[in-house]
């Protein structure tokens, strides 16, 4: 019987030594993408991955090109748990040279720190708490997209201007929503709005109706909501089924074609807020959706699209410049100055952010986001609720 | 003298039926006690009651003087008395070793620090009572003693009785219940095993023993004295001879009117 | 407090409780019958909820408009195809461990319900998502101060009650009926008195399994909204619903899903902070309960034999 | 059972054998990337078993481990040392590695509870998050050298666990089971609202330091350069050797016995004396105490503790292990963690199955093989000992 157990031992053997022969080509470059595919807002992470994809795709077939590009997905279910994990994976796979990562905030946090332990370049393409790249001063993180700090003061500006003066606040729990709460509150304060109740609610709750009937006993004009799609379908409408009258004033997390679908007719007149100009109003948007819808993806890029696919261009530009090296890739991003991009010009501040003015305002209007200005609420044709 | 164990009025229901009905009863050492009577007539729930499973309602139990009518089962496995159980209640996965060794419970050192750092003092524990088991179990069946380390539940009824009192004897009880011990074996089983019981209180004479049975041969041929329950009374008490003709007795088992 | 909020906390309450209760129902009526628990009893609902919601798609895509054409589809194939999944588990699950120990009877439905949870995720397009449910009852709805009854809050109660009132019909007015509370009573003498043992089994879970689909359903029509998570949640809530009520008894599972829902509402009203801690409130409580009243309010009698 | 009465001792050279080929399949499934090579390998692995099953050559190397496990428990670490000492430099093998070791030593602590003593726990998971969180808490804030943090994480979780000592001790049977299925949900729920706990957000974790030195650093031998894990693996492995030594010792003792006399039969149990309380107290407590040192350590290892780590269904995993492996036997209990942790993260095609797959085996397992891959043998209370 020892024989045979030999034999089986050989075999195996042979196996082993076959697998671990290294076969990986020259010429081929791992990078990376971290995005919410499943979960609630997994259509601004499919968008996102699309767009990355397409970055991918263009340069692979750039004739200039000294490398072709791999690109590695990985889900990060939009939890801060799951995220880590994938970054941790990703980061520790040492042929992955850098990588664009997040639409969550929550999750991008949560992982900073693992991108920084092993060394992995990043560039955030969607996240949008400040603390990701202001929290610490970590050489290997970077971001495409602006901060949550501008949209709120835009979004308390225009509410007020509107003559709107009490708020409620419903934010989610996590870093997210609890720094939306923090800034909207700041924002609203210096306009002279007040602020009736603030209840912090779990990001994968269910029922509102406690909160909601509390709010309603407040009667507020607005309701300002700090947090991500699903449950911002469910609160709005919870609301209509309490028969609470006032505005949803929403979030750049609720910027998603999935919000008008989950609530149909319930989502004409709510607002929200996003950094960066529309993709048609972007220097590169019309090259962008071009190239995009060429591609024949099954989903929209979404809002944050355009970002990921900056981001990941930068990325790939860099290790063309500098090659296939983590440390010089994080070298090259450190002095990224008016880098031309689909989203305009590219600066990485000594945080690595980029700095990003121009904010969007939107309005649901008949099905779609429509942008602020150009609405007939702006016009005055529609009113929101409860406005003078 | 004191008897070993004494029942007084001991009463206990279930919804309406009576189970025990103000029973007297008194166990004098070293004797083997019969408690017969129909089905359902009580007795094996005054074995439940004197080992503590069931609590008696009104009455009072002492052993050897001492209050225990309130007492846990466990209390009463300490203060000196064991059984064995009508179906048999053996742990079947176990070795027949780990079976015995549960009914030594008191006898062994059940320390944490003992059980588990103490390997040595351990291991001198484990084989004494190894040959106390092995020495316990030649009495009945001395081909059992080889398969001290195989699982009960390849054994047949006879084994499983046999190891089922030596799991009750082998902690050196006062008292012995026997709940049915014949049940489910043949004839000439059930005479082997008496034999062996017999043999068992020849090692050790001051063991006193109460018997449920339904074969009269059994007690006819063990008992020192027998007592009679119908619905949980006593109808009789005596030897079995006496018993036997009792015209209450024969009522109640032929149901004679 | 303002007596239009009060009836408001009242009306969630009713809901969620009548949800639950319905729960509760199933999980008392296998465990009468078999004293086995039904772990995958939860992710059954998620399968009826998830059933409607395809009925739903596939009566669009037939051309067919008329929203109560579709409500009446979406229930009846939901109770249906629930039930008879609930029979196939009785059948092919459940039935042939019954003389293994209890303990794996309750591993292998919990292990059945991550198979349907999972397959729901996994197979149905798009799983991982929260879908969102179909409106079809009439929304109209009413204001008295703060409280706001809605037409369709208030057919669902309804509904809800007619089908609690229909249970206790079947249970305690019809042969059927007798028959189960035959088996549930003493298993040997049902088969004695000529009861077909398995086919009542199978009958019960179907109809167990039925009940949780019309709560799934009505969850849906609720929050307009079902995921594959919602049966975990709505399973061990109806689980502790039914042993707060005491194991077996049809009154006792109703009671607990009412009870369990007070507990909750109580626990959002009386507590200071965030809504979330109704949760932790309301099973701290049944852990509680648990130590106090190991065997539920109406007792279940453990028979022993020694 | 004709080796069971014999009185020479098992041969050693068919575990050695088996210990060997194991190690080396593992590292060979650890490096393989190619997804062909990999479904290759387990269908290779399955059929060896089978065949050895059939063989009878499983019956023989399961002979050898009962008689000798000492020696081969030595030789098992001296393997477990040469497959990480292969991926020096490989994080995320080695993390992998950290990972079976430190969920086997969870199950291990469930196997206390639920294979010995019979008390039911669907709050595994509960109780590795409380560890976890003791971690990220106590780094973060104190100056508790993190080795004691282990240590007090299992306390805190053995702490925890004694609040619902009362309603276990009370409850039977399926009773039992929703006081820990509801206690898991209450924990994650309270994790989810406390926002000194961080919310839904989680917590970072700071890593593990012994004697000031971090073992977040890869560590440099001269030339070679190898992974933080490293360090980890070494902390992980000597936690899982005591963990395993402190199970066998509580199996192979009259406290053993006692469990299995509870969970056997608890009314034939308390008729012989035994405390039902005090041992299911023990139980209970010596297993979420387990669970809470190695939840520690994996929080550090991981660098960072969320309430969605530990829902019911990371519990209902930690059962599964159990019963696949074959409650009651350690090793079998190892090579389930090899199973259910590695291969569906080697097998990236099923890594979204995997709780699936984990439900049907379990389901299989319970209705064809109710006592595992590895059934537990009979007790020997000193491996070899003849009468």
């Amino acid at each position: 019987m020892t024989n045979a157990l030999r034999a089986a031992a050989a075999i195996l053997a042979a196996i082993w030594f076959v697998a671990v022969v290294p076969a990986e080509a020259r010429d081929k470059v791992k990078v990376g993408f971290i995005g919410p595919l499943t979960g609630g807002v997994s259509a601004n992470g499919l968008g996102g991955r699309n767009s990355a994809d397409l970055a991918v795709r263009l340069r692979n077939a750039d004739a200039k090109a000294k490398y072709e590009y791999e690109l590695v997905v990985l889900d990060d279910e939009c939890k801060p748990n799951v995220a880590v994990q994938a970054a941790t994976k990703m980061a520790a796979e040492k042929d992955i040279i850098a990588a664009a990562t997040h639409y969550c905030s929550s999750t991008a946090i949560a992982t900073v720190d693992v991108y920084h332990k092993f060394g992995l370049p990043v560039v955030v393409w969607g996240a949008v708490l400040p603390d990701i790249t202001y929290r610490n001063k970590y050489p290997e993180v970077h971001r495409v997209n602006g901060t949550m700090i501008n949209q709120n003061e835009t979004n308390a500006e225009l509410l007020t201007r509107l003559g709107y003066k009490t708020f409620a606040v419903i934010h989610d729990t996590t870093d997210y929503g609890k720094g939306h709460n923090e800034y909207f509150s700041a924002a609203l304060a210096k306009r002279g709005g007040k602020i009736v109740g603030t209840f912090g609610v779990g990001a994968d709750q269910q029922d509102f109706t406690a909160e909601l009937t509390q709010i309603k006993a407040l009667n507020p004009e607005v309701i300002y909501f700090g947090g991500l799609t699903p449950i911002g379908v469910r609160i709005r409408a919870q609301m209509d089924k309490l028969g609470i009258k006032a505005v949803f004033d929403g979030t750049s997390g609720i910027v998603s074609d999935a919000y008008i679908q989950g609530l149909g007719p319930l989502a004409e007149g709510t607002l929200a807020f996003r950094e960066g100009a529309p993709v048609e109003k972007l220097p590169g948007g019309k090259f962008f959706m071009e190239k995009y819808t060429a591609q024949k993806y099954d989903n929209p890029p979404e809002a944050y699209g355009a970002f990921a696919f900056a981001a990941m261009d930068l990325i790939l530009d860099s290790i063309e410049k500098v090659g296939p090296d983590r440390r010089k890739v994080i070298d090259d991003l450190a002095n990224v100055k008016n880098r031309d991009s689909i989203i305009g010009k590219i600066t990485f501040d000594d945080h690595g952010q980029n700095t990003v003015s121009v904010i969007t305002k939107y309005v649901v209007q008949d099905g779609k986001w429509v942008v602020w200005e150009d609405s007939e609420y702006a016009s005055g044709k529609r009113k929101l609720p409860r406005q003078k | 003298m004191t008897p070993l164990l004494e029942a007084r009025s001991l009463t206990r229901r279930f919804g309406g039926v009576v189970a025990l009905g103000q029973l007297d009863l008194e166990v004098a050492p070293n004797e083997i006690l019969g408690l017969i009577g129909p089905n359902g007539s009580g007795k094996t729930t005054f074995f439940n009651v004197v080992t503590g499973i069931y609590r008696a309602e009104a009455g009072t139990l002492s052993l050897e003087g001492n209050d225990i009518t309130r007492a846990s089962p466990r209390v009463i496995y300490h203060a000196g008395i064991s059984r064995t159980f009508q179906r048999s209640r053996l742990a079947l996965p176990l070795s027949v070793f780990d079976n015995i060794m549960i009914g030594n419970h008191k006898r062994l050192n059940q320390g944490l620090w003992f059980n588990l750092m103490k390997r040595n003092a351990f291991k001198r524990e484990f084989e004494a009572s190894y040959r106390a088991a092995r020495a316990l179990i030649e009495v009945f069946e001395p081909w059992l003693a080889e398969r001290m380390f195989e699982p009960v539940a390849g054994m047949t009824m006879i084994d499983r009785r046999r190891i089922e009192i030596c799991r009750a004897l082998i902690s050196q009880p006062k008292l012995l219940l026997l709940d049915e011990p014949s049940a489910g074996m043949t004839h000439d089983e059930t005479k082997t095993l008496m034999d062996e019981i017999l043999q068992v209180r020849a090692h050790s004479p001051n063991l006193t023993i109460i018997i449920v049975e339904h074969e009269m041969g059994v007690i006819e041929r063990i008992t020192d004295r027998c007592v009679v329950l119908n619905f949980g009374l006593k109808i009789a008490e005596g030897p079995y001879r006496q018993v036997a003709a009792d015209p209450q007795v024969q009522e109640a088992y032929l149901g004679v009117a | 407090m303002d007596i239009g909020l009060l009836a408001q906390y009242i009306m969630n309450g009713l809901m969620v409780g009548m949800m639950y209760a319905l729960v509760a129902v199933g999980f008392t009526l296998f465990f009468g019958v078999l004293d086995v628990i039904q772990f995958a009893h939860g992710d059954v609902l998620t399968v009826g909820a998830f059933t409607a919601l395809m009925t739903f798609v596939g009566i669009r895509t037939a051309g067919v408009h008329s929203g109560s054409i579709a409500l009446l589809a979406m229930v009846i194939v939901a109770i249906f195809a629930t039930a008879g999944l609930g029979m196939l588990i009785a059948r092919y699950l459940v039935l042939p461990l019954r003389a293994a120990p209890a303990l794996n009877t309750l591993l292998i439905t919990l292990m059945l319900g991550t198979v349907l949870r999972e397959s729901v995720r996994l197979f149905y397009p798009q799983g991982a998502n929260p879908k969102p449910f179909p409106a079809l009852l009439p929304a109209n709805s009413i204001n008295f101060g703060n409280f706001n009854l809605r037409l369709d809050n208030a057919i669902m109660l309804a509904a809800g009650a007619a089908v609690i009132v229909g249970v206790e019909f079947l249970f305690n007015r019809t042969k059927l009926g007798l028959a189960i509370r035959a088996v549930a009573q003493d298993e040997e003498t049902a088969r004695t008195m000529g009861i077909n043992f398995v086919a009542i089994v199978l009958v019960a879970f179907a109809i167990g399994s039925g009940l949780a689909a019309f709560a799934g359903v009505m969850n849906g029509f609720y929050y307009n909204e079902i995921n594959f998570g919602m049966g975990l949640y709505l399973g061990v809530v109806g689980f502790a619903a039914a042993i707060i009520g005491g194991l077996g008894s049809i009154y006792g599972a109703i009671l607990g899903g009412f009870l369990f829902a007070a507990l909750q509402t109580i626990g959002t009203v009386a507590l200071p902070f965030a809504s979330a801690y109704k949760d932790v409130f309301a099973f701290a409580v049944i852990i509680i309960f648990m130590a106090w009243r190991p065997t539920g309010l109406i007792r279940e009698k453990i028979s022993e034999r020694v | 059972m004709s080796e069971g009465r014999e009185k020479s001792r098992a041969p050693l050279l068919p575990g050695v054998i088996a210990l060997a080929l194991a190690s080396l399949y593992l590292s060979a499934l650890l490096a393989v990337e190619k997804q062909s090579l990999i479904i290759g390998l387990l269908a290779l692995a399955v059929i060896v078993a089978l065949g050895a099953y059939w063989m009878g050559w499983l019956a023989s190397v399961s002979q050898s481990f009962a008689d000798r496990e000492n020696i081969l428990g030595a030789l098992a670490i001296v393997a477990a040392f040469a497959v990480a000492a292969y991926f020096h430099d490989d994080h995320f093998v080695l993390l992998l590695i950290v990972t079976v070791l430190l969920y086997t030593v969870a199950t291990l602590g469930l196997n206390i509870q639920f294979g010995y003593a019979g008390v039911l726990n669907f709050a595994g998971a509960s109780f590795f998050g409380i560890g976890a969180y003791t971690a990220a808490v106590l780094n973060a804030r104190t100056a508790v050298p993190p080795l004691v943090v282990l240590l007090i994480g299992g306390i805190i979780a053995a702490l925890i666990g004694s609040l619902l000592l009362l309603p276990v001790l009370r409850t039977r049977g399926h009773y039992a089971a929703l006081v820990t299925i509801a206690f898991a949900l209450l924990l994650k729920a309270f994790l989810e609202v406390s926002d000194v706990l961080g919310g839904p957000q989680g917590l970072q974790v700071k890593g593990m330091t012994v004697g000031g030195w971090s073992f977040n650093d890869n560590i440099e031998l001269g030339k070679i350069e190898l992974s933080f894990y490293m360090s980890y693996f070494v902390l992980s492995l000597a936690l899982l050797v005591c963990a395993f030594i402190l199970v066998r010792r509580l199996e192979r003792s009259w406290i053993g016995l006692n469990l299995d006399a509870l969970r056997l039969d608890e009314t034939a149990a308390s008729c012989f004396g035994l405390d039902v309380a005090r041992w299911k107290i023990t139980a209970f407590t010596l297993g979420n105490f387990l669970i809470g040192v190695a939840g520690a350590l994996f929080g550090m290892v991981g660098g960072f503790v969320a309430p969605n780590n530990y829902t019911f269904a990371d519990s209902l995993i930690l059962v599964s292990i159990l019963l696949l492996g074959g409650v009651g036997n350690p090793w079998g209990l190892a090579v389930a963690t090899v199973i259910v942790i590695v291969v569906p993260e080697k097998l990236q095609t099923i890594q979204e199955y995997r709780f699936l797959l984990y439900a049907v085996m379990v389901i299989a397992v319970l209705l064809f093989r109710p006592e595992g891959l590895l059934p537990r043998p009979l007790r020997s209370y000193f491996p070899g000992w003849r009468p």
